[in-house]
């Protein structure tokens, strides 16, 4: 029960982006689209998972005075992995997503996740944490995508919702979107947290 | 003509009692004379119940280097000694006099000839002042003998007359100028004396042409002494903005008008001067103004201090059914009262009664940031920026944009077009500044 | 400390650098699938390709030109062309040219204008770069009617569309001056 | 011209908090007040500018040489927190006032995206080293040039009540949407 | 005798109130709004008429179902910001984008803040760049002036005049080739030019200024500010280079200039408090609508411009206060 | 892993690649050598010139500091409102207490082993909560005049007795209820006076925002039952009385019915020591104006809500 609440906590109560305000770079600069938000938040997750359960399992080798600089360099590594098999597997996306692949590796998000809750808690509990503030975190990078995407282009996931326009309000693909978007998510966000609460 | 230069108002000026002339008010029943009615600390009875007293005797002496003697206004009996409310409806503490007959104490010169010669040195003359508990009567009743004790290293060479009466309805000056210009002429000179001024001048607004005609025609007898007509804008009469409006000199922030060596009297407070050096009588009446747009007549009286106001009032025609408020003083800077039967104080410059319609604050919108209030404040503050401090109990700020410079001349809330109580705010932000300045001083 | 940090930053470039070996041919085919699409959308089908640089005639960097061959017969080039004229930046395309001159399709490869409105040049976003089809640079003036040339703009986006002309017209000027120049001196197809 | 072209380019018409996204966490958490706001943004410049430069010399010198730029993304990220941390430590003995003004938020830079986003920025394009200075330099004044307008709004905003559910976050957004809306007036300058 | 009322000094209070103000501003803008309905026909009228209704309607709606406060859509307001708004719109475009443009400017520029004289940004302003940047081509064709027309739909368009000059120059026309092809400028002060429903007409505009200042609802800092820094800039780029630099009267009177200056970046809310603070920001509008206009990609800057110095009235406000008594010691 | 990837893209054949290039190459083990070598070193110098600065610059600085920043999560996000974890940190050892801290990634599970770590947590005291004394509603004091001007208790304070004529009675603006952050407090629309929930933490806030010290922090007693004089005007009997009905008159009554010495008399008016007062109820009963009041017990013969009418003296 405690672990399925641990696992849930991220999606909305706690919802990394949203309510925690924490990873705003990516969450604003790669959700021109849903699918874009979501293989970022994907990415995330697995840099996410990967150093945290790393990060749980070496805890206790690692002296005190470099815990930092390794949990840094754990992280660039995966970092580095998700780089590069995107490169090869998905080129595509790896385009759209551009600079903020390697920018994972400076995600408020992933370094306080690996010091606050891998380096002190069993590898089972860091892979539920971070399966779910990863999920929580794709979904709000989705969400954001989508509404975008949806606004910007009358589309969502790339289907046309309106046969033949396909210029929708072209600020919400722009800058000024991501803001705005982000703005009114966080009051819906911070209404459900309540609600839920 | 000349004026202040930044910021000020001008309302509308409804002086529709200027051309009343002071009459005297008949003693009341009972008057009620509170302990403390001057800045400062307040005076400590020296009289108990039962007591009989006469007219001009001490009743309550001020200790304290700011504090000012009381008198008895009447003579009779002391009923009792009991806190009353004064007119904001807390209780203060004050001597309750049953009148019978109207003796006066021995030495009190009584009748109406002009004596021009002034024999007191100027310490004497300070110290009489002290005796006769005579304080400013423009409003603020500071005592006046401080005021005329230079402190050690400044030195006055102006005596200020503040002859302005810029308050809309208020008439108690300009009457005064009109009716005992003389007095207060020998009052000037009794000051400047005491002063050791050479040179004094009379500020006053020209809407009073009759005053400043008058106050020219008998300059003559008295050396020293000028008038100098201002435009019409309120608070002229606030004494750092006189300063700047005749002299052209600015008080610095937080200091007094010495500074610039000037020392500012009111008309009311010089023809007092002139009673108690030359008549060796106390401050024990004064000259107020009824007045009101729905009131049958609107009136100057002479009033002995502590006569509650319903009496004034009713010898003006009495209440107007539609009355919607009342207010102690000029419609800018004066209490509002909650009750009628408060007593007159020695800074009781006028009663003014505002009917129904026009007794209400205007509805309160945000405020647009016009920045109107900030354009009128005359000591160059930012009105809705310390509003919203103060209303954010962000104290340290309010300190910082100089809060403490408010002078609560009301402009601000006069002006605003939202009808934001700025002032309102702003006084509560000068009290908690004031608070945390003092403890840092400890 | 300085051991186990060296040992972490060791097991670590280690791991990745089996992952860089794994991932390499993969990243280089997806660049080469990728070239080879853009090829393939801008010149008939073909079984071989050669490559050769040639340096556009204004200057700058050099164009890479693919001489695609069916049975050792050139069907088409495949000019990749540049212009740094755009909205946002540098905009690559790739620009098909039969062994005539005429251009047989335009495909964009790589740009940053913004999506909805420079994004047209897409062939996904818009139909608007079809206009090049079957074009004859020698006849038709490769430039925005604005600029009295032959190309529709694309709406609110005149820069973008006239940076894209810029680009084909490099393509049609190099590929001009070093093949259609030989071609026409040789008297026959080059290469 | 091409050193104006990247300054004006770098402040306002790509402007790295509000066109591209970079250091939205220090825009967002370090912009309450003005003063602060500017401490970060001359924490920034001195750091963007220091990491720029020692990125380019490893990317130049030691990645590219040795043919294994792959390592880039884990070798500019130590090599810029230890130089964070680095600065920080000598700055806080060697003096105290600059450490209080400006150190206090070294910390918070070290894992930013702004700076790792301008030494990655400065490699794609193909920058040579002075370029890339002022790359960095200009970069970070748009980021003041962002954080201190932004925070002297929110200063403003502090003392209007806001409707409760806009209170913070939201209404910070916002604010940041129009600013961004404002600043595409400058789209074509460079 | 009445319950007496008890509150602070002073007691008296002036005439002036918000709706006062703000329907004195509408008032001020009829003789512009005259000239566009002539010019543009009833497609402005139909432009003016959705933007005051629905922004109305939005203030009503956030204010009595969102924020649950008491509404004030009838302060005038919201109806300034529906006619400006509707201003600086070209007259023929779709009305569903007005209402957006409306959402927009009361929605997100206002209510969010809490609504009158809490925000930051000229909600009007705002309304219109959402709309430029959401809708360009829409934004981007305006109708050829004519005189007054029922016409709605496939009215002719044309570039605006600074457009022309914008556009020639691009293409490295000589300005003495372009500004024929512009009527003359006394027929631009008129308003005879395409541009957007409100902004053409300059003298409608000047003279709905004055009234203005006559009326104290605006101080001459701003617009004088404004207007002169943009006269000076532009002259002293047309002195550098006449052929390439159009002179600084096609400046003042084309484009939303005027509008601007004298209406919107006048808007007390969203400008500086101070003298000095208003010059200030005056300047910053004129320079940053030159540099838009002759270096940017946008042929008009006005709106860009006003809405980036409103971000600096907070900095601005801290920087120039107004001259506090007794700050210095001075005797005359 | 890679499989979720390999998915989306539907390019499940290139998986088949990835295995394949697993045994061939031979430049492999040269770019795996200068990539070990390269970074091993990269990191080992970063490690080592951090350890070196750190010696020679060591600055002498509160040990608990890094005890705190240690249990913080290190992501330097700024969430908090400090400058970095280590800025909260060195707040936290600073203040010597958590209030109004919080570590939004690292949530209240870091917030409590940092309370643990520097020994801050609250001795458990007996619990408290705010109490408002006046019961000077609209029908119990009935206003005499009306209030105008800015509505916050602190001002109209300063500028008059208030609407009710009684200088030290509840004014009604609520300053109390802007003041709680706890949403522990509101104001009832029928009295006009301010009501605390149960909720309240007794953080003293309303305490100090009052003008007119009618709140007062006390103990919360068993079962939340709580006796106490809902009324602090000092004025004599007859003048309190006169504006108010429920105002306490220092009649003296309840300081006779007490046989614990809890109630306190000075002038005019009674209080009563919630220290030694055992809740024994004895006191409501005998006040003449029903100015006492008794919180949360069962329902005696006159039932609690009787207390706001004038009781007839018995
Ligand atoms: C604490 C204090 C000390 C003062 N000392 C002097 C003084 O030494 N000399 C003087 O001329 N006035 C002195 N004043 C009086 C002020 O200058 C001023 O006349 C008085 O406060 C009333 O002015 P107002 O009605 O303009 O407020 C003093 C006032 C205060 C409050
Ligand atoms: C806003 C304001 C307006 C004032 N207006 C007058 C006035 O009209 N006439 C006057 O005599 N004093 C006025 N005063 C009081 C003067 O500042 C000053 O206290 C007084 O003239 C000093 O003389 P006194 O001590 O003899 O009263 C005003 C004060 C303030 C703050
Ligand atoms: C945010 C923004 C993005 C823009 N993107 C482009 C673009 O991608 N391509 C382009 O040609 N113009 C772009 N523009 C410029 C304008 O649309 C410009 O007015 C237009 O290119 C020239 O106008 P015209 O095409 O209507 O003649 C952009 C402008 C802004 C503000
Ligand atoms: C002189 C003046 C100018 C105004 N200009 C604008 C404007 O440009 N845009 C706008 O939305 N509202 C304008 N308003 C109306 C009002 O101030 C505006 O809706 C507020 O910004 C909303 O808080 C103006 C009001 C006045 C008095
Ligand atoms: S009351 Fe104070 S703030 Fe208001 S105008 Fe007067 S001096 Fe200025
Ligand atoms: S006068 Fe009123 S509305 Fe105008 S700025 Fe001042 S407080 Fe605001
Ligand atoms: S402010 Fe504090 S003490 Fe008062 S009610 Fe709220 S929580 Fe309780
Ligand atoms: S208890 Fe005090 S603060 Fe609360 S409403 Fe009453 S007077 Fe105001
Ligand atoms: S994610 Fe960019 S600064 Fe935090």
């Amino acid at each position: 029960m405690k672990q399925w609440r641990n696992f849930t906590k991220g999606f909305i109560k706690d919802n990394p982006v949203f309510i925690l305000l924490l990873g705003l770079c990516p969450a604003l600069g790669v959700t021109t689209s849903a699918f874009n938000g979501f293989g970022m938040g994907l990415a995330t997750t697995f840099v996410l998972l990967g150093s945290n359960t790393v990060v749980s399992i070496i805890k206790n080798v690692i002296p005190n005075k470099v815990r930092i600089p390794s949990f840094i360099v754990i992280i660039a590594s995966f970092v580095t992995i998700v780089q590069l098999t995107m490169e090869a597997y998905m080129p595509e996306l790896f385009d759209a997503l551009g600079l903020f692949i390697p920018l994972i590796v400076v995600n408020c998000l992933v370094m306080g996740r690996a010091e606050a809750f891998g380096s002190k808690n069993n590898i089972g509990s860091s892979i539920v944490d971070a399966m779910g503030m990863g999920l929580g975190f794709t979904l709000a990078l989705t969400m954001l995508g989508g509404v975008r995407e949806i606004l910007g282009a009358y589309s969502i996931f790339g289907i046309q919702l309106i046969p033949g326009v396909t210029d929708g309000m072209l600020v919400f693909v722009l800058a000024p979107g991501a803001f705005i978007g982000m703005g009114y998510l966080i009051i819906l966000f911070n209404y459900l947290k309540k609600k839920t609460a | 003509m000349k004026t202040f230069k930044s910021g000020g108002v001008h309302p509308p000026e409804n002086k529709i009692s200027q051309s009343a002339a002071i009459e005297v008010l008949p003693v009341p029943e009972t008057v009620t004379i509170p302990i403390s009615q001057h800045l400062g600390v307040p005076a400590n009875p020296v009289v108990k119940k039962g007591d009989s007293v006469k007219a001009g005797q001490l009743i309550a002496k001020g200790e304290a280097f700011i504090s000012a003697n009381v008198h008895a206004s009447v003579s009779g009996t002391v009923q009792k000694i009991d806190e009353v409310a004064d007119s904001s409806g807390y209780r203060k503490k004050a001597i309750v006099i049953k009148v019978e007959g109207d003796e006066w104490e021995e030495g009190i010169d009584l009748s109406k000839d002009l004596v021009k010669d002034i024999t007191l040195s100027p310490k004497e003359i300070v110290t009489r002042i002290n005796e006769k508990g005579i304080v400013g009567m423009g409003g603020a009743t500071f005592p006046s003998h401080v005021k005329m004790m230079v402190p050690e290293g400044k030195k006055a060479d102006y005596l200020i007359i503040n002859g302005v009466e810029c308050e809309p309805y208020l008439t108690s000056d300009h009457r005064l100028m009109l009716e005992k210009a003389e007095e207060m002429l020998v009052g000037i000179r009794i000051q400047m004396r005491a002063l050791g001024v050479e040179k004094a001048i009379i500020g006053i607004e020209n809407n009073k042409p009759d005053a400043i005609e008058h106050i020219r025609s008998l300059l003559s007898d008295y050396p020293g002494i000028s008038v100098e007509p201002l435009k019409v804008k309120y608070p002229q009469g606030a004494e750092k903005q006189l300063i700047k409006a005749l002299l052209n000199r600015e008080v610095p922030s937080g200091k007094l008008p010495i500074e610039v060596g000037c020392v500012v009297h009111n008309v009311g407070t010089s023809v007092a001067v002139y009673e108690a050096a030359q008549k060796n009588k106390p401050l024990v009446e004064r000259v107020v103004t009824v007045t009101g747009k729905g009131l049958k007549s609107p009136s100057n009286f002479l009033v002995r201090i502590g006569t509650p106001v319903s009496a004034l009032i009713e010898a003006a025609g009495g209440i107007p059914e539609d009355t919607g408020k009342l207010v102690n003083g000029g419609p800018m800077m004066g209490k509002a009262l909650t009750d009628i039967n408060t007593p007159v104080t020695k800074g009781t410059s006028g009663i003014l009664l505002f009917p129904e319609q026009e007794a209400h604050r205007k509805p309160v919108h945000n405020c647009i940031r016009c920045g109107r209030c900030a354009g009128i404040c005359p000591m160059g503050l930012e009105p809705y920026l310390l509003a919203v401090l103060a209303g954010n109990k962000k104290f340290e700020d309010c300190e910082d944009e100089n809060i403490m410079d408010c002078m609560e001349c009301g402009s601000c809330l006069y002006i605003c077009p939202s009808g934001r109580p700025l002032l309102d705010q702003i006084r509560t932000g000068k009290s908690e500044v004031g608070k945390i300045m003092r403890a840092r001083h400890k | 400390m300085v051991l186990s940090l060296f040992l972490v930053t060791a097991v670590a470039s280690f791991t990745l650098a089996t992952i860089y070996n794994l991932t390499a041919e993969p990243i280089a085919q997806a660049r080469e699938a990728k070239r080879q699409f853009a090829i393939s959308q801008v010149v008939p089908e073909f079984d071989r390709l050669e490559s050769r640089n040639f340096l556009p005639p204004d200057g700058g960097d050099s164009l890479e030109f693919n001489f695609a061959y069916k049975n050792n017969e050139l069907v088409g080039i495949a000019v990749n062309t540049w212009t740094n004229r755009g909205y946002s930046g540098r905009i690559t395309a790739m620009v098909g040219f039969n062994t005539d001159g005429t251009i047989i399709d335009v495909v964009h490869l790589q740009h940053a204008e913004t999506p909805g409105l420079g994004d047209k040049i897409e062939k996904g976003k818009s139909d608007w770069s079809d206009q090049f089809r079957g074009i004859d640079p020698e006849t038709t003036a490769i430039r925005v009617k604005k600029d009295n040339g032959d190309i529709d703009a694309i709406t609110a986006a005149t820069i973008t569309a006239r940076a894209y002309c810029d680009a084909v017209q490099r393509a049609y000027d190099t590929f001009a001056s070093h093949v259609l120049s030989q071609t026409k001196q040789d008297g026959g197809p080059a290469l | 011209m091409e050193y104006f072209a990247i300054v004006i380019g770098a402040i306002f018409v790509n402007n790295i908090v509000l066109a591209q996204f970079l250091g939205i966490c220090p825009y967002m958490g370090v912009s309450a007040k003005v003063s602060t706001s500017v401490g970060m943004s001359g924490a920034v410049l001195f750091v963007m500018t220091l990491a720029t430069i020692v990125t380019f010399l490893i990317y130049n010198y030691v990645l590219v040489p040795f043919n294994i730029t792959y390592l880039q993304t884990i070798s500019y990220i130590l090599v810029i927190s230890s130089l964070v941390q680095m600065v920080e430590i000598i700055l806080k003995k060697v003096s105290p006032e600059l450490y209080q003004a400006l150190g206090i938020f070294l910390p918070l830079i070290t894992t930013n995206c702004a700076i790792m986003g301008v030494a990655l920025l400065t490699v794609q394009n193909e920058f040579n080293l002075m370029q890339g200075v002022v790359f960095a330099i200009s970069h970070a004044a748009g980021f003041a040039l962002a954080i201190i307008l932004f925070a002297g709004i929110r200063e403003h905003l502090d003392l209007m009540d806001l409707p409760k559910a806009m209170r913070g976050a939201p209404a910070a957004l916002i604010v940041a949407g129009i600013l961004a809306l404002a600043f595409m007036g400058f789209a074509g300058l460079v | 005798m009445n319950i007496l009322t008890v509150s602070g000094s002073p007691h008296v209070y002036t005439e002036e109130s918000v709706s006062k103000i703000m329907y004195g501003v509408v008032l001020s803008l009829i003789p512009a709004a005259l000239v566009s309905f002539y010019f543009f026909g009833l497609a402005a009228i139909m432009v003016t008429i959705t933007a005051v209704a629905s922004c109305m309607f939005f203030e009503y709606i956030i204010q009595r179902y969102l924020i649950k406060g008491p509404v004030t859509i009838f302060d005038g307001s919201a109806v300034i910001t529906g006619v400006l708004l509707a201003f600086i719109v070209p007259a023929n475009l779709p009305l569903w984008m007005v209402v957006i443009g409306s959402l927009v400017s009361i929605g997100m520029a206002k209510m969010t803040f809490g609504g009158l004289g809490k925000n930051v940004f000229n909600p009007a302003l705002v309304g219109r760049v959402f709309l430029m940047i959401s809708f360009p081509v829409e934004m981007n064709m305006y109708p050829k002036p004519t005189s007054f027309s029922t016409q709605l739909t496939d009215i002719v368009t044309g570039p605006t005049p600074l457009a022309m000059v914008k556009e020639g120059v691009a293409q490295g026309e000589k300005v003495s080739d372009i500004l024929p092809e512009i009527p003359e400028y006394a027929n631009l002060l008129m308003g005879n030019m395409g541009g957007s429903v409100g902004e053409i007409s300059a003298i409608a505009i000047i003279l709905g200024g004055i009234y203005m200042l006559i009326k104290k609802y605006i101080t001459w800092e701003i617009p004088a500010a404004y207007i002169g820094s943009v006269f000076v800039l532009a002259g002293i780029l047309w002195l550098i280079d006449p052929t390439y630099y159009v002179d600084p009267f096609f400046h003042l009177i084309t484009g939303g200039l005027m509008l601007g200056a004298i209406y919107m970046a006048t808007d007390m809310v969203t400008s500086p408090m101070s003298r000095w603070g208003m010059i200030v920001y005056g300047i910053g509008c004129g320079f940053l609508t030159i540099v838009i206009r002759v270096f940017g990609a946008y042929p008009e800057g006005v709106a860009f411009a006003i809405l980036i110095m409103n971000a600096f009235v907070p900095l601005i406000n801290r920087g120039f206060k107004p001259k506090r008594f007794g700050e210095e010691v001075k005797n005359g | 892993m890679f499989s979720i990837f390999a998915r989306i893209t539907t390019q499940e054949s290139k998986t088949h690649d990835f295995f394949h290039s697993l045994t061939k190459q031979k430049q492999v083990n040269e770019i795996t050598l200068i990539s070990v070598i390269s970074l091993g070193s990269l990191g080992t110098i970063a490690a080592i010139i951090l350890y070196m600065v750190a010696q020679k610059f060591k600055v002498i600085e509160d040990p608990r500091i890094d005890i705190v920043e240690e249990k913080l999560p290190g992501a330097n996000c700024g969430g908090c409102g400090y400058a970095g974890c280590r800025a909260l940190a060195e707040e936290i050892v600073r203040k010597e207490s958590l209030d109004g801290i919080n570590c939004p990634p690292g949530g209240n599970e870091v917030m409590a082993e940092i309370a643990t770590a520097l020994g801050l947590e609250t001795t458990e005291q007996e619990p408290t909560i705010a109490v408002v004394r006046c019961s000077g509603s609209k029908e119990n004091a009935p206003p005499k005049v009306k209030y105008e001007g800015d509505m916050t208790c602190a001002f109209s304070h300063s500028l008059f007795s208030g609407e009710g004529g009684c200088p030290s009675g509840c004014l009604g603006y609520g300053d109390c209820v802007a003041s709680c952050d706890f949403d522990a407090m509101y104001m009832n629309d029928v009295t006009g006076l301010p009501i605390v929930k149960e909720n309240c933490v007794s953080c003293g806030a309303c305490v100090k925002a009052c003008p007119r010290n009618i709140i007062e922090i006390r103990k919360r007693g068993k079962k939340d039952r709580r006796i106490f004089v809902s009324c602090i005007n000092v004025e004599k009997g007859g003048v309190a009385r006169k504006n108010c009905k429920v105002a306490c008159i220092g009649c003296g009554k309840c300081v006779k019915e007490c046989k614990f010495d809890a109630i306190i008399f000075e002038n005019n008016l009674a209080y009563i020591d919630f220290n030694k007062c055992t809740l024994c109820r004895k006191c409501p009963p005998v006040c003449p104006t029903n100015a006492i009041h008794e919180l949360n017990f069962p329902p005696k013969k006159p039932r609690p809500e009787n207390k706001t009418e004038p009781a007839k003296a018995e």
